[in-house]
């Protein structure tokens, strides 16, 4: 057991910083370009270096390095440290990007990896719809080939960005006829049309995150759907081999007790400060042991993607672990907040619960509730780590929906 | 032995709920709490005609004469239907004058809040959560100076009744010199906050004040807690309403025994609470050595419940749940004012665990 | 909303109390018998009185009052405080007598519900089986007619007084090809016959509070079955209209509860009583908001019964809620417990748990798991309630199983 | 970056795992677990032959110079295996020597316990659950007199290793004048416990005891925390199991959908942990400002979950469950002995938040 990275790969670590001191932040007349374009020759460069998009051939505006979870890790610390920009966020790099890899034709890629990953081009996800929560194979938006082209209807929601959005990867329902999960198709669609209603769906944080997409007569080109006619479920399903961020989470995680705990300071119980409360001293500490716990088996679970070994159940149950931590950390958050919990949330989205005023934990308290966790989801997760993970009989009715 | 409602306390609640069902339908829930302002004059007007005002107010000053818990009765109706409106506050101030006021104080103002042609709030809240009477430091006198957080309705009421330090009352009018009254950004659209400045204020003190502010403090906990209890049976009845009729896998999932047991969970959380505010409430009159700490019990007890089934409520709507066209929010919200308002359950926890003397 | 009895009932419970104390203790000789010799001889003339026995006809040997559940509790007060016998306790009295009044035969009635009431006859209950817990219905052990006699043939489990009880009343599978529920049937069995083997189910506390028994080739006459041939799952669910005591359990839940804050005095956190714990004065704080609640539920179904109306929904939760209770008192204990944990339960059963010493607090810790509510049965509750009484759809598997 | 066993931790781990199933199968443990005495000698002689006797003690004296971590992962299968007997005691009482001891101590003593030719335990707890060395109250000296509560065998072993007042560490031999023993009942019939009572008995203090106390505290913690993950494991393991083979209403129970829930949040409740005690343990050899605290951590989390899965485990066996032939029982006990064992969960939290400064 050896928690540093040892010789070879702290010399990686040099090479990065090295690389980083030379780099960013960009110097001379580039150092008075605005902050996007500073990012775009940036990451040129550090993708030259081999530093971004390692997991994308070079044909493909890729660095196209050896995966390496350690190298991978040891990137993000460095860049985090030097506040330099990693790969354009978002779901086009993180989805769309890797399952064009894997499953799209010559053109498609060509036509969208590249712009991509650049930060030229934002997508948006329609996967869900209002009806299709945890059973997304229900999906009803239709796609039907007429001249030539897909002519879409329906509606999706929880799409995130897609105000800004350029294009859309899209799952619709091609083959009416066919059995739930054969029918639906992989599309992609182009934003700036005729026939597309975007409208923010307001949280009950006040915020808009996300979306809903109306979507009438939209059309795209016959060749602009990503594998088969019918193989859209399977599609959606790529995941490539990659460099698994494996403690993203619980980073987030120790950042967000830290805070709590920095609030247990500021707060006051009968006229003392709430730390000094022998109740939320037990709750904090009792905490702390599941976020120690989560932190430890993040680093496990590098160590074994790092080798090429499976964690094991593990890996199933990080979203839930992390669910059930920030549970516990937002119920603890209001009751130090006290009287302040009667006041509003600040009227915004996601970024309210970044700041740092006291209001981002009546923020918090609403998101440890929000969509990527509500309702069936940790259900679902449940059901997973039962069946896949400790090897017990599925549901009937998950059973049925499969068929 | 008769532990339970009197038939006249059934038919106020079915009154009441059948008025606000008409009068106060979702889309007008809605319109009032999205808005502007979160106080609808008609929708009080027509609760006050219906003698909600003064349900609790001696008969002799216009009132109905009945006890706290029919006040709590309508509160849980309140809570149930997630009215919007300044009842608790205005109820409050009426039984603080009723309690502690000199005959031309209740003269004066109890005939006028009984009809509602005036509206009264209470000040409690001071800086840092100090909620309750022997934590105020508002000096007393025949002005006041000071800041007082979190008066329910401040900005539309005629009178405020302010606590003071030594736990007594005092009363301030509307229009009184170097009053000050700032709206504060509510979580809960229904009951909107206030904050309340005083400048060297003209006031008058309750004569009996210091008995007044107890009982007034009391009794605001068993309406907060009484209004828990309304707010999370309901928030247990949607979330069964869209079990049965959401559909994923091709059935509704309600059939799915994971959530069922959630919501089975939910109303096994809430359901033997109902006996437990109506005892509090009724303490308050009947068992006065039992009603202080049954009511921080209560309290603390109750509106935990609904917080936490707030939560769950929202886990069992799935994504719809956390969006603002859910209805689901507006109860969320109402639940953490009842947790919040008056302290949160540990202090009185700790209340009731000094009161027992352990 | 009135607490009191009000007037009349008050007159009663002085006419029970006058009745008490002219009638117990036993005065002159009798005082110098025994107990039990005592008891039997003071329920003759409680049920003479009333007081017993109240909804048993009297030429069975009971009162045969009107309904009243107000009474009944006075009643229970007054007996209480006076440390008076009740009825006999156990199963024949609670269980079995109630379904011979409302399904057996004449002959039944005469033979068996005098002497039971009196305390003469014990019995025990054969009704679980090893393989058959929560489903019960799936029950195995058979009864042939042969030659005008029942032949038994089977196992049963968790049969409380087993060593010591007259006769059992027993289900068996008599129609084997009858569907699952029909091919049941209720027989009374003479305990006293070669072929009945009773061995004692050691519990994890060391005690045993109950048995397995063993029927091979056991006898019964052919017209020992209460009911019909094939009825007797229907037999086993018959409940008279009875007298239900609505706050019993809450009574033993606050006696419970109050233990616990005794210990809570007696233990030390720190080298200062526990009970001045900040964190421990908020849990029992927490814990006895759902004492008291369930204690004014209580009063609440003992007025809906006093009243001939229905309480609602509460009357399937009782039972979960006194286990939840049960299990965070005993979780509370255990924590004040502190090193005495380590300590072995006493190797007795449910009296142990009866007794003042602090080890009862780990018998009680281990009882909160103890089979009434162990496993299947939580979640049994937690399907009556969601289905029964908040209307939620049936299971699949259940559905299944009530085919 | 190297968060993982060795190959040869690994191997440690499986060969303890092996020597059980084939010496101490389901049947030897219930023997020993029911039987008067508790004690294998053979066994404990296996297992001694395997080198466990002497894992981390230096080489110099016969040991085989490891890590409290291998120590540590020796406990986890015994815990997985719920392996009856000293080895607690023994190894906690060869570090403490091997730490806190003279040279002549050491060359006394260590390399008979390398061998398990001695056995060897550790007398911590006083009355009042003062188990740690800044409690404890026996006055140091050439000859001690007191009680001291809960020690491991301590009516086998050779040599006692006995806390002082001042937080030191005193040896005391089998034979010792004025030594009472007195066997306790305890809940873990695998550990069992003895009260141990000094009557002016001659003893030999370690030179370094103060440094060796603490070890010997933080290491024990490490040890119940990887005894608790091993156990609380195998529980689920075993409710799985259970789950697979136990049919209601025509199905497996595994079927069920609460039943499966329950199972997954008891494998989500315990999995995490590995790495928190592995962390615990690698601290106290090789970073030392966070050895205390994470010690403290550690065992305080990975006992509570312990605790509770034993507690499900119960619940998902059913009735079953609850009795004394169903083996859950074993664990259900040892999982009581690891988490009050040198101090409930909240005396370790309470410690870890001093430590932190808060």
């Amino acid at each position: 057991m050896d928690l540093s990275y040892g010789e070879e790969l702290e010399g990686y670590r040099d090479e990065v910083a090295k690389f980083l001191n030379a780099s960013w932040p960009l110097k001379g007349d580039e150092a008075k370009l605005g902050w996007e374009e500073q990012a775009v020759r940036f990451r040129e460069r550090a993708i030259e270096g081999g530093f971004l998009c390692r997991n994308i051939p070079k044909q493909y505006g890729g660095s196209e390095q050896e995966p390496d979870v350690l190298k991978a890790q040891i990137i993000r610390e460095e860049f985090g440290k030097a506040h330099a920009p990693m790969e354009p966020r978002g779901i086009g790099t993180m989805m769309l990007v890797p399952t064009l890899l894997e499953r799209g034709s010559e053109w498609q890629k060509e036509k969208f990896v590249p712009a991509t990953i650049r930060g030229d081009l934002a997508w948006c996800q329609g996967y869900s719809e209002p009806g299709s929560g945890s059973d997304l194979a229900s999906l009803k938006t239709r796609g039907e080939l007429v001249n030539g082209e897909w002519v879409i209807n329906g509606q999706k929601i929880w799409t995130s960005g897609a105000q800004s959005a350029d294009y859309m990867f899209i799952l619709v329902r091609t083959e009416p006829e066919a059995p739930k999960h054969a029918g639906i198709s992989y599309l992609l669609v182009d934003m700036k049309q005729p026939g597309i209603d975007v409208r923010p769906l307001r949280q009950m944080t006040g915020g808009a995150d996300f979306c809903e997409v109306f979507l009438t007569d939209v059309k795209t080109p016959e060749d602009w759907i990503v594998g088969k006619r019918g193989e859209g479920w399977l599609v959606s399903r790529t995941t490539l081999k990659h460099e698994r961020n494996s403690i993203g989470s619980t980073q987030q995680t120790r950042a967000l007790f830290s805070g709590l705990v920095q609030l247990a300071k500021e707060r006051n119980i009968d006229g003392k400060p709430a730390i000094q409360n022998a109740d939320i001293r037990q709750r904090l500490a009792a905490l702390e042991g599941y976020v120690k716990a989560h932190q430890y088996a993040g680093y496990r679970t590098l160590t074994k993607d790092a080798k090429g070994e499976s964690p094991g159940t593990i890996t199933m149950m990080n979203k839930i672990i992390s669910t059930n931590i920030g549970h516990d950390i937002a119920r603890l958050a209001i009751d130090l907040l006290g009287e302040d919990g009667l006041l509003d949330a600040g009227g915004s989205g996601m970024a309210a619960m970044m700041s740092g005023g006291h209001e981002r934990w009546i923020s918090h308290y609403m998101y440890s509730l929000g969509i990527a966790v509500a309702g069936g989801t940790a259900n679902i997760q449940r059901n997973v780590i039962g069946e896949r993970g400790l090897g017990l009989p599925r549901d009937a009715a998950a059973e049925r929906s499969s068929k | 032995m008769n532990f339970d409602l009197s038939e006249e306390q059934e038919m106020l609640q079915e009154t009441v709920r059948q008025f606000l069902d008409n009068e106060c339908p979702a889309t007008t829930l809605r319109e009032i709490f999205d808005g502007e302002v979160g106080f609808d004059p008609a929708l009080w007007k027509g609760m006050a005609e219906m003698g909600l005002a003064g349900l609790h107010l001696p008969e002799e000053y216009g009132g109905a004469g009945l006890e706290v818990l029919d006040l709590a009765l309508v509160s849980e109706t309140l809570g149930y239907m997630a009215a919007p409106g300044p009842f608790l506050g205005h109820a409050l101030a009426g039984l603080a004058i009723a309690c502690g006021g000199s005959d031309a104080q209740k003269s004066k103002w109890l005939p006028k809040l009984a009809t509602g042609d005036a509206l009264a709030t209470v000040a409690l809240a001071e800086e840092g959560g100090a909620w309750l009477p022997d934590q105020w430091s508002v000096p007393a006198g025949a002005s006041l100076s000071g800041s007082k957080k979190h008066v329910i309705f401040a900005d539309h009421a005629d009178l405020i009744v302010v606590g003071t330090a030594g736990g007594g009352l005092a009363l301030v009018e509307r229009d009184a010199k170097g009053l000050e009254i700032k709206p504060i950004d509510s979580a809960d659209r229904t009951r909107r906050l206030c904050e309340v400045i005083l400048a060297d204020t003209p006031a008058e003190a309750l004569p009996d004040g210091e008995v007044a502010a107890t009982r007034l403090r009391d009794a605001a906990l068993v309406l907060l807690a009484a209004d828990a209890f309304g707010g999370a049976t309901r928030l247990v009845e949607m979330s069964v309403e869209y079990a049965k009729t959401r559909e994923q896998f091709g059935v509704t999932i309600g059939h799915f025994q994971a959530l069922k047991h959630q919501l089975a969970n939910m109303a096994v959380e809430i359901e033997p609470s109902r006996g437990l505010y109506w005892y509090a409430a009724h303490a308050l009159d009947h068992v006065r050595d039992e009603a202080e700490r049954t009511a921080a019990i209560a309290k603390a007890h109750i509106t935990d419940r609904y917080m936490q089934i707030a939560r769950d409520a929202v886990e069992a709507h799935g994504g719809i749940g956390f969006t603002w066209e859910c209805d689901v929010q507006i109860w969320f919200k109402r639940a953490m004012f009842d947790r919040a308002f008056l302290g949160n359950p540990a202090l009185h926890r700790e209340r009731a665990a000094t009161m027992a003397g352990w």
